[in-house]
């Protein structure tokens, strides 16, 4: 046999760069140990990461495509590999394979649309490849709305980014939440998917929804309201996945393998699959 | 066609096993047939089948992937895949036969899993036709000939005489290789056996079976039905009708720290199993019946809309033999099929 | 090739009351026993889980050892009485699975029994090393 | 042949359940074939009188499922019980783990389970219908014209074989006689093997052990694995495995789950039963049950709610392990 191309079989990667994000939050930079991207990806694949012997585990792919030099991957401590990851540090080896799943379909779908970005805690994870993405071509695309919320303010993703880069483009509006009032916020306090129905937007925009499964439900909801076709709205999904590529079962859910299938899926076609996600 | 006498098949094993291992079907100590290596003094089984099922030689229920030394912070990967050789598969069943196309459709699309597709790449599957197929049999149901299996060769046994066919050049090759051995023949006595066992075919209690009510696009059909509560109400949530079943192909990645590296292996999973899908913040299937549910959901719908309208089942009925509650494929067909069957 | 000398690794659970002490007395005392004899140390005999001691088998051990207090000396009562019926139990167990008996061992050593602690160890690591390498209770691949 | 009759059965569970005495009916559903039967919960006549079963191939234990049933049922359950499966009753009770207030146990005799396996074995494949016929089975196959006659007897389980006890020791009504504890001789085959030489032993149990799949059927089916979560099912526990990757692991599984049940086991041999490649795996649990009684005296678990058993328990004068082997000459 000559040795074929096995996509169970990961390459090494390098941390870089870990970045403390919230107290559950952190950012790690991973490239290749000779210095390059590990692959090449579309907004909203994801890759499995691994430490031999703790376990692998899939992750969104934070970083845009357009950053052509590194990965990033904004990973929440929550279980083992989790774990293991937040007590890494600059230089530790670990694997990486993929790219994994349906991107964003930021090339025709997205062309030309106002889009409006929903995130909420971790969730923009996923989103935030997308959205820089669409900044990096930001004459292809309409009006950028970005609403973000989360527990706290200290647990707000990306905080810097957000304030200093996001907010500065033109045409992007960004509305941040958190839940609870706090001393030094100044801005909206209250649910993602409230401020959504108070902030009333047009429908002529197509939504991308990343949080905890409750807020993606209140939120498709409360855009329902507004006026949105579930054609128009978009998210992502997240079940245990061990292969990555639609075989070892785990992630199947109706007819799709949401590794291979999804993570993202048009909220119409979620409807279709059976309800086990 | 090509036969040689039933008292000098071991001459052919012979033959075989110069060349290439040879497995086929031997009675243990139990008297329970398994995929033995053959060697002088091993008898090909009587048996109509195996408790275990012949998947094993493409997916192993166990194998190493890979390995892993760790120093420091720093990770070297150790591909240990190696270069197989050919072997044969002597005796598959005709329901076996089709399981192999089954597990196809799943490791060979892309990405092709290269584990599993350089040992289907060197296996050579020579099936027999079934002369005796017991009660729990409902291949028929699934379009499959019990008289007439797939494979590279086929054989048909009869009281005095194996009768062979090469179906592909694998098959051509192999009966090459026991050319001497063998002598032409006509077909009379394997179209008598055909005949014979197609009547016996239509005997059989669940020859009326059908899968009529199932196929891909029917989730809504069934997913909902009240049945599926009474139908798992007592399944234990082992994994015996998974693991005996020689067309379920979920599996786990694992990592063991043997002390001095790590080996990253992978294992049969059951989605019978309570953790099967369980994540660190929640598990998105409960409950038994959930589990039990996407079993045969999978086998019945969800696999037959992703792969032309096949069903992920063969009929061999290892899981009618074996469910330690007899709860079985059989039984949620009739049951949700609405006894359509009937 | 050199051929090493063959050394059985002993795992020797000792209870932290007695047994424990107890070899350490043995060290202070400068009362030899075998290197290869780990130590590990338990809050009681009856800590040690049937698993450990399979999973010390596993990992390599050519014997394994539970020392406890006397029987009536447990620290916590009765923990070494409960440790006496199960390592029975499990011993007899093992020895029918055909593994040889002589590779498992229960052994009372007091804090004040140093000499015990060696002249045990000594003895129970000649008698694995006429057994040989654990052959039956092995798992290759923790041999590489 | 068995003594009470389905109809007896079934007669009595719609009264009981017609009167409200008990809402459920955790009883035997009957199959495809006359030997492959389900556990079912019934909750109505209707699907009693059409669904029931009562015949030589009702080797289900249902004890266990009461941990799981009395939580869901409303009302009372209606358990039947085979002798044996009383001893599994009172074993679960002892460990607190079902209410017993809950359940109405109605104990049924037996005269001994069939093997469908031993049948094949006499009459081949292709059954068709098996029917009681005095001290025989009536199998027709088909392969023969005229249906063969099988003295039940011969096809006995083995557990049945060797049966430990008639006699209930809970019930809330007893249909039918009592019967009494036999004098069985179920420990043969334990003394033989270990009258074996340790290498011929060890050759045996490899021999079993090697076929294990590692499917937990033995784990599940078990009366006296009630655990919510098995060491083997727990990745913290770094032992959570579920292929057996070497002879290692399967001797590892098989003393483990053999040992967390030394002294609580009752023998009720369903681990055997279910196992799908035939290891008599209720030998290492009569392993333990033998040593238990020739260390600490006759025990029998299930015997009386409420009994400590004998692993959780001790005497200042129990034997050192080290003496369990000098007591006979049984290795030399």
């Amino acid at each position: 046999m000559n040795k074929m191309e096995e996509t169970l079989i990961p390459k090494i990667g390098v941390i870089t760069d870990v970045r403390i994000d919230t107290p559950d939050i952190k950012t790690f930079r991973v490239v290749t140990p000779d210095g390059k991207k590990a692959f090449d990806h579309r907004p909203g694949q994801c890759a499995m990461l691994s430490i031999p012997g703790v376990g692998e585990a899939m992750f969104s792919i934070t970083s845009s495509p357009t950053n052509t030099e590194y990965m990033e991957f904004s990973i929440k401590k929550c279980g083992c590999v989790t774990e293991w990851l937040h007590q890494a540090e600059v230089g530790q080896q670990i694997t990486i394979r993929g790219p994994y799943g349906n991107p964003f379909p930021v090339d025709d779908v997205f062309a030309g649309k106002n889009l409006l970005f929903i995130a909420g805690g971790v969730g923009l994870a996923p989103l935030r490849s997308v959205i820089n993405y669409c900044r990096h071509y930001r004459d292809r695309y309409g009006d950028i709305d970005i609403v973000y919320g989360s527990r706290s303010k200290d647990d707000l993703l990306d905080y810097k980014e957000i304030i200093e880069e996001w907010s500065n483009d033109a045409g992007v509006n960004v509305h941040l939440t958190i839940d609870n009032p706090q001393e030094g916020w100044d801005g909206h306090v209250g649910f993602v998917p409230n401020f959504v129905k108070e902030l009333g937007f047009d429908t002529n925009k197509t939504a991308v929804l990343c949080g905890p499964p409750i807020m993606i439900k209140f939120t498709l909801e409360g855009l329902i309201s507004l006026g949105f076709d579930k054609t128009q709205v978009y998210t992502t999904l997240e079940l245990r996945m061990k292969c990555g590529v639609g075989k070892c079962g785990r992630c199947n859910v109706g007819s799709k393998y949401v590794c291979k299938d999804g993570p993202v899926f048009r909220c119409d076609e979620l409807e279709e699959l059976p309800d086990e996600y | 066609m090509r036969k040689v006498s039933l008292d000098s098949i071991n001459k052919v094993f012979a033959k075989i096993s110069e060349s290439n291992k040879l497995y086929l079907p031997v009675d243990g100590s139990d008297g329970v047939a398994v995929y033995t290596e053959w060697s002088e003094g091993k008898e090909w089984s009587n048996a109509l089948n195996t408790v275990r099922s012949p998947k094993d030689f493409f997916f192993p229920q166990m194998e190493n992937l890979m390995e892993f030394k760790t120093s420091g912070k720093n990770i070297e990967l150790v591909d240990i895949r190696d270069e197989k050789e050919d072997f044969v598969i002597f005796g598959v069943r005709a329901c076996d036969v089709r399981s192999f196309d089954i597990l196809d459709r799943v490791f060979l699309s892309d990405p092709v899993d290269s584990f599993y597709a350089s040992r289907r790449e060197h296996g050579i599957i020579v099936s027999v036709a079934c002369s005796k197929p017991s009660e729990t049999c409902f291949c028929k149901t699934f379009g499959i000939d019990a008289a007439n299996p797939d494979g590279d060769v086929t054989a048909w046994k009869t009281e005095d005489s194996v009768y062979f066919v090469a179906n592909t050049e694998k098959g051509e090759a192999f009966m090459k290789k026991i050319e001497d051995l063998t002598e032409e023949c006509d077909d009379s006595a394997v179209t008598a056996q055909k005949e014979r066992i197609a009547k016996i075919m239509e005997k059989l209690p669940l020859a009326d079976l059908s899968t009529d009510a199932f196929g891909g696009g029917k989730t809504d059909t069934f997913f909902n039905a009240p049945e599926w509560d009474e139908l798992s109400q007592t399944c234990l949530g082992c994994g015996t009708c998974t693991f005996v079943c020689p067309t379920c192909q979920c599996y786990d990645i694992k990592d063991f720290n043997t002390g001095n590296g790590v080996i990253r292996y992978r294992c049969w999973d059951s989605c019978m199993y309570s953790e099967f899908t369980k994540m660190a913040h929640g598990n998105n299937r409960l409950s038994q019946k959930e589990r039990f549910r996407q079993r045969f959901m999978h086998k019945l719908v969800y696999y037959p809309e992703n792969n032309e309208g096949i069903f992920g089942c063969v009929g061999c009925g290892r899981c009618l033999a074996k469910c330690p509650i007899s709860m079985n494929i059989v039984k949620v067909m009739k049951k949700i099929g609405g006894n359509k069957s009937e | 090739m050199q051929v090493k000398e063959y050394k059985p690794l002993i795992v020797a659970f000792c209870c932290n009351w007695c047994s424990y002490a107890g070899a350490d007395l043995a060290g202070n005392n400068r009362l030899s026993y075998p290197a290869d004899v780990k130590i590990i140390r338990v809050p009681c005999s009856c800590r040690v889980n049937p698993m450990f001691i399979l999973r010390a088998f596993q990992r390599g051990a050519d014997g394994v050892i539970i020392c406890g207090c006397h029987p009536g000396d447990c620290h916590y009562t009765s923990g070494n009485y409960y440790t006496r019926r199960r390592m029975a139990a499990l011993f007899s167990m093992l020895d029918f699975l055909g593994i040889e008996k002589e590779r498992t061992r229960v052994e009372w050593v007091s804090a004040a029994e140093g000499a015990k602690f060696a002249a045990t160890m000594n003895e129970f690591a000649e008698t694995v090393a006429s057994l040989g390498e654990n052959k039956r209770l092995e798992d290759l691949r923790c041999k590489r | 042949m068995q003594k009470i009759t389905k109809d007896q059965l079934v007669e009595k569970t719609v009264a009981l359940l017609s009167d409200g005495t008990v809402s459920a009916v955790l009883g035997w559903s009957r199959g495809e074939f006359d030997y492959d039967i389900t556990p079912a919960v019934f909750k109505t006549a209707e699907d009693l009188k059409e669904n029931f079963v009562w015949n030589d191939f009702c080797g289900a234990n249902f004890s266990k499922y009461l941990v799981a049933q009395t939580g869901k049922v409303e009302g009372k359950i209606l358990v039947f019980l085979k002798p044996c499966d009383t001893y599994s009753f009172n074993q679960l009770l002892t460990e607190h783990r079902f209410d017993r207030e809950k359940v109405y146990a109605v104990g049924i005799p037996c005269e001994g389970m069939a093997d469908i396996a031993k049948v094949k074995e006499i009459v081949g494949d292709g059954i068709v219908s098996i029917e009681a016929d005095g001290e025989n089975l009536k199998v027709s196959t088909l392969y023969e014209d005229a249906p063969a006659l099988v003295n039940a007897k011969d096809v006995m389980a083995e557990r049945c074989v060797n049966c430990k006890s008639k006699k209930h020791v809970a019930y809330d009504e007893l249909m039918g006689d009592d019967g009494e504890v036999i004098e069985s001789n179920r420990f043969d085959e334990v003394a033989r093997l270990e009258a074996m030489t340790p290498d011929e032993r060890f050759a045996f149990w490899q021999n079993e052990l090697s076929r294990c799949i590692r499917c937990n059927a033995c784990r599940d089916a078990c009366p006296a694995c009630t655990c919510e979560k098995c060491v083997f099912d727990n990745p913290a526990s770094s032992v959570e495995n579920k292929a057996p990757a070497n002879s290692f692991e399967e001797k590892m599984f098989h003393i483990i789950r053999a040992f967390h049940v030394a002294g609580r086991c009752t023998d009720c041999g369903e681990c055997s039963r279910v196992c799908p490649q035939n290891i008599p795996l209720h030998l290492l649990n009569r392993k333990f049950i033998k040593d238990i009684n020739e260390f600490y005296g006759e025990y029998q678990a299930g015997a009386e709610v409420g009994s400590r058993a004998p692993l959780v328990d001790y005497t200042t004068e129990d034997l050192e392990p080290g003496e369990v082997f000098d007591r006979g000459d049984k290795d030399a």
